[in-house]
């Protein structure tokens, strides 16, 4: 089963025959994914590794039945890309782009929940079902399949956390990178929900950053799970009120601190990696 | 992207929303015709002017002349002043609170009101603080603003211009491409009108591209960061000493948590995000030089990103600049030997480890 | 509500889409500088104007002026032509259709084209017609253009004129409340410009309140339907003799159905909605009265309304007006005992289901 | 169980101090409406029958846990009082005013879906599970509790309808007043889905109209239906072109015909009555 990405995903590629596009078409075609489609206006009857190309989201889904995109396209035509693929009836969108005014972003998830389409991102590595389907960019060689669920802001930190569980031989489910942005279509305690209802699911690692308060209620939804949640938390160390990279991850008005957040989890019982890498240790533990 | 008040003040008045009149003068000499009384305020891009001497009050030309004297040149948190706003009096009566920011759990914009403004929000106990969330796509509806004015409790009068700023603040918002903006004091002045008595504008950088006059306008970042920003290069300047480096935000940011718990001081957030484009990472380093670390961690956990690449503009970078600091490496992912070699052969440490790299360039870090 | 096309040119013109030069003119006199050559044409509210030659074509002021005389005071359809509008003649290459309107099960505004415009779009085979929706709320967004130009297939100049349309028709929908926004033909000139033919505008007539200078234009009414109208009365004038009037729109097309299938003809739709204000129930009367019908059959089902207050104001108006025509009625709900004893006392007929209030007003009525 | 509206309804009344909030609410109270608040800005703190009024849905549901809202304001001030609705967290909201610019409905149904609030009309009669509870103002005397569910696009066509089945003994799970407007919340085919996996219903009555196409899509849907389902459609004798008082019913450029809906259901298996009162005889006949 895992969460959102399964066998039964036809994946759309929205930008396919950009740089990032056709790079990660060939990944994720290496993953085993079901890519039936790219689009990129203007550029329909071509095809990128096999796939065929589209001049639009509905020629695409219209022909070849997908069911979910990705998106590899520029932040300032990504509103209209995206909302272009919500009204082509896929279920899910996985938005990679970074860099979206939130303003677009907002409107996008918005209108989104409207119309049923679950959307994963912006500014995120999107989605991998290990050794199933990966809607992402993750490197495919870091993941293995095994029952732990993995939640993540950030991109490369995530590669970094599942490496060193795929080492320590505990596989995964699906990886969901949520995206750093303060908007953002699925939410860390959505994303958990999801997973505390998947029954291949037996564990959840939750890996959060500064600014906002995604983990504490992540924390508040992990305490009424009966499947235990481990957490790490980037930016321990980071000042307050700058901006870290992701247009997120940010102290302000005492808000989103790392104390505030590995406090939530202490309250939940959610055990908080002091290094990254110790996470496998965390889940040995249980 | 935050802006000097005066600034700020100008974007709120082509939006309607009232602010008092002022002039920005870079000297005392420049005050030719200010209004009478006013405060003088010193224009830099934190808080605390007040605490640090920034603002002082005038009645006559000469004493705001002086004023502005006194404040220009001024240091203020890591600011030098240079230019100051001579701002008219305001006789208020009452001070309030009114802001939007946007609140991310509800993924809607919010809008806070108080009446007890004048006074940082965060000082202010919440039961003192309404907030109302302003429905995404529909926008600003009638109703938002009645259950603002009914909750202030304030008079019909008061309420009704509250309400009519509130309206403006939204369309600046949304128009502006805003974060943050926040009016405090909303003042209410003896006569009975409604003025914003400061105005603070923060617009989201991403939007950058669709407000391109504001582009230009100076930013509070260092020398550096602004050398770094126009090269489109994630860099923020910290406290430490130690340069970091790597890809990826989160990974940034982990990597000066682990310098910091293994008892060093990261002095850079460097995030190269997904390139390997070697002129950029060899400009990266030459700004990240200029920092002047005592050491160097670069650490590189690869997706896409080419190890080998980046090493190279890594060695190039070292070589060009004639820089002799330690540089501590851990890279994986694609063509992670080729990488460890040449960085091996530019006299640079390969680790295997976060940990064991923080703790090596801990300890080679040279004296300051 | 409906447009003359002059009026919706005029529209069209405000929201920036291209339309012909023209002048109205409600007497061949008033034609002193026409466009020329020109196309005269019969300003209606109905289809069919061609057919009925309320359309034709002058190259000389004189030849307008004629074909203005000819056309004035014809009759086309219901209607009596009271003016004409004079439009430049267009030196069309290519004829397109572009509309705007509400898709019901997909709650979204359908933007429809074809490359085979200036016949009516339901001759057009469905292949030949691009639907796209408009998302609600966020609105109309490049792809929606892009795809439409794609599917349309036309040459880029073309297109990007024919994008800059369907803009501005989107602008018009949303801004003007429209229900139905059509151009047909978008004719393509000889000299590459995109320009609208011809203009249908419907406008919701719920959102008359918004628009207070549209709702004293003339509309397709009849005399008693705009005098109903006036008094916030739903009522129709149809082909048939039996006036029909009951509450409720649902109930008054199933009364109107059933006296249809026993053999009459309903000749009103008159709905009470939820009202038992006498007064208002008497105006209706009495608007019905003037429509000379051969019987009335009153059906009321109550819910809130009180029958006997309906029962009075029918008796009032009758009595009022002195009429004598045979009425029948059929009411249920509250009161309704009281209503029987008022409507007998006025010599009215009672009955208990609408069949067989139906077939007795089809009996009952007079001979035209 | 029914559909929409049962015991667990906490009902909140929009605009109840005006002239029909305030008869309706009694009317909903002898239904044995479970009705908790009532809203009108600036009548705050008085009661209509008892049921305390708040100035805004806001404080109303804070206060009383309301969990639906039932809308009596006029056209102008709809728009605002459905986000209003919608933002308070109610999960259900009929919307009984007439006359609203469809635009603004437009509006306010797709907001409503990102939000997850289920909208029933505008322009309708509501909702009534037969002597559980009401949110509509169809005359209580009507309904008898039963198996059968009913949908209509009328209001008095469907008290005349369910009055009919009263008399015959086939009592009513749910009455759904979807509403005569073009654009409605809850389309005919929606509440039938309702209806078919509600278990308690045994089979529905579909009452039409001509205009649009709800009737075909509810007819296809029907047809997958394991439950009878009955049709009357109005305006069989409406010339085209006119608009036959509720703004969704007019026959235009040959769609919405009274034919074409009639053939859909013959088509669907679904019976249809000649005359509304024969609705109980097609029941009878199952």
């Amino acid at each position: 089963m895992a969460v959102l990405l399964d066998k039964s995903t036809r994946l759309m590629v929205q930008g396919i025959t950009g740089h990032q596009g056709q790079f990660h078409t060939k990944a994720m075609l290496e993953h085993g994914t079901n890519v039936v489609a790219g689009v990129l206006p203007g550029k329909g009857g071509q095809e990128v590794h096999g796939v065929p190309v589209f001049d639009s989201c509905q020629e695409a889904v219209d022909v070849t039945d997908a069911n979910a995109s990705i998106m590899f396209v520029p932040a300032p035509y990504a509103k209209d890309a995206s909302i272009e693929a919500v009204e082509s009836r896929v279920r899910l969108l996985v938005i990679v782009t970074e860099r979206i005014p939130f303003h677009d972003t907002l409107d996008v998830v918005t209108y989104a929940r409207a119309k049923g389409v679950q959307i994963i991102g912006p500014n995120c590595p999107g989605l991998c079902t290990a050794g199933v389907a990966k809607a992402g960019i993750m490197p495919n060689h870091i993941f293995t399949p095994g029952p732990y669920g993995v939640i993540s802001r950030s991109g490369t930190l995530t590669y970094e956390i599942v490496d060193a569980m795929t080492k320590a031989g505990f596989g995964q489910t699906t990886c969901v990178g949520i995206g750093g942005d303060p908007i953002i279509g699925t939410s860390m305690v959505e994303a958990l929900e999801l997973f505390a209802r998947d029954p291949e699911t037996k564990g959840v690692v939750l890996v959060g950053e500064i600014g906002g308060t995604a983990e504490e209620e992540a924390a508040r939804f992990a305490k009424t799970m009966d499947k235990p949640v481990w957490a790490y938390v980037a930016g321990q160390t980071a000042p307050p009120g700058k901006r870290m990279g992701h247009a997120g991850a940010i102290i302000a008005q005492g808000m989103g601190t790392a104390e505030s957040k590995v406090r939530a989890f202490a309250e939940a019982g959610v055990p908080v990696a002091k290094y990254p890498r110790d996470i496998p240790e965390l889940i040995r533990r249980g | 992207m935050k802006f000097y008040e005066y600034k700020a003040h100008e974007i709120f008045r082509k939006h309607g929303i009232p602010v008092p009149r002022g002039v920005l003068a870079a000297s005392g000499e420049d005050l030719v015709d200010p209004p009478l009384p006013c405060v003088v305020k010193a224009q830099v891009l934190v808080g605390g002017r007040g605490k640090a001497g920034g603002i002082k009050f005038a009645h006559t030309v000469e004493e705001a002349r002086q004023a502005a004297r006194a404040i220009l040149g001024m240091r203020i948190g890591p600011y030098t002043v240079r230019q100051v706003y001579a701002q008219e009096l305001l006789d208020i009566a009452q001070e309030l609170y009114l802001s939007i920011t946007i609140d991310r759990s509800a993924r809607a914009p919010l809008l806070m009101a108080s009446t007890r403004g004048g006074v940082e929000i965060e000082s202010v106990p919440p039961e003192h603080i309404v907030r109302v969330h302003i429905p995404p796509l529909v926008g600003l509806q009638p109703f938002v603003l009645r259950n603002l004015a009914k909750r202030l409790g304030l008079p019909r009068e008061v309420a009704s211009q509250v309400s009519d700023i509130a309206k403006k603040m939204y369309a600046l918002f949304r128009g502006e491409d805003a974060e943050v903006v926040e009016i405090n004091p909303l003042a209410v002045l003896k006569d009975g009108r409604v003025v914003a008595g400061d105005a603070k504008l923060v617009v989201d950088d991403n939007a950058e591209y669709r407000h391109p006059e504001y582009a230009k306008l100076p930013q509070d970042r260092t020398p550096l960061e602004e050398e770094a920003h126009d090269e489109g290069i994630t860099f923020i300047q910290l406290d430490g000493d130690i340069g970091a480096i790597a890809n990826g935000a989160g990974l940034t940011m982990a990597t000066l948590d682990v310098l910091n718990l293994k008892g060093g001081r990261g002095g850079t957030f460097l995030d190269l995000g997904g390139t390997d484009d070697p002129e950029l990472v060899k400009r990266a380093f030459e700004i990240l030089l200029k920092a002047n670390p005592s050491a160097i961690f670069l650490n590189i956990f690869g997706g896409i990103t080419k190890a080998d690449t980046v090493a190279l503009g890594v060695t190039e970078a070292i070589e060009a600049m004639g820089a002799d600091v330690p540089v501590v490496a851990r890279i994986k992912g694609v063509n992670e030997d080729k990488a460890k070699q040449i960085l091996a052969g530019a006299g640079m440490h390969s680790v295997g480890t976060i940990e064991e790299g923080a703790e090596l360039a801990v300890k080679l870090r040279r004296a300051a």
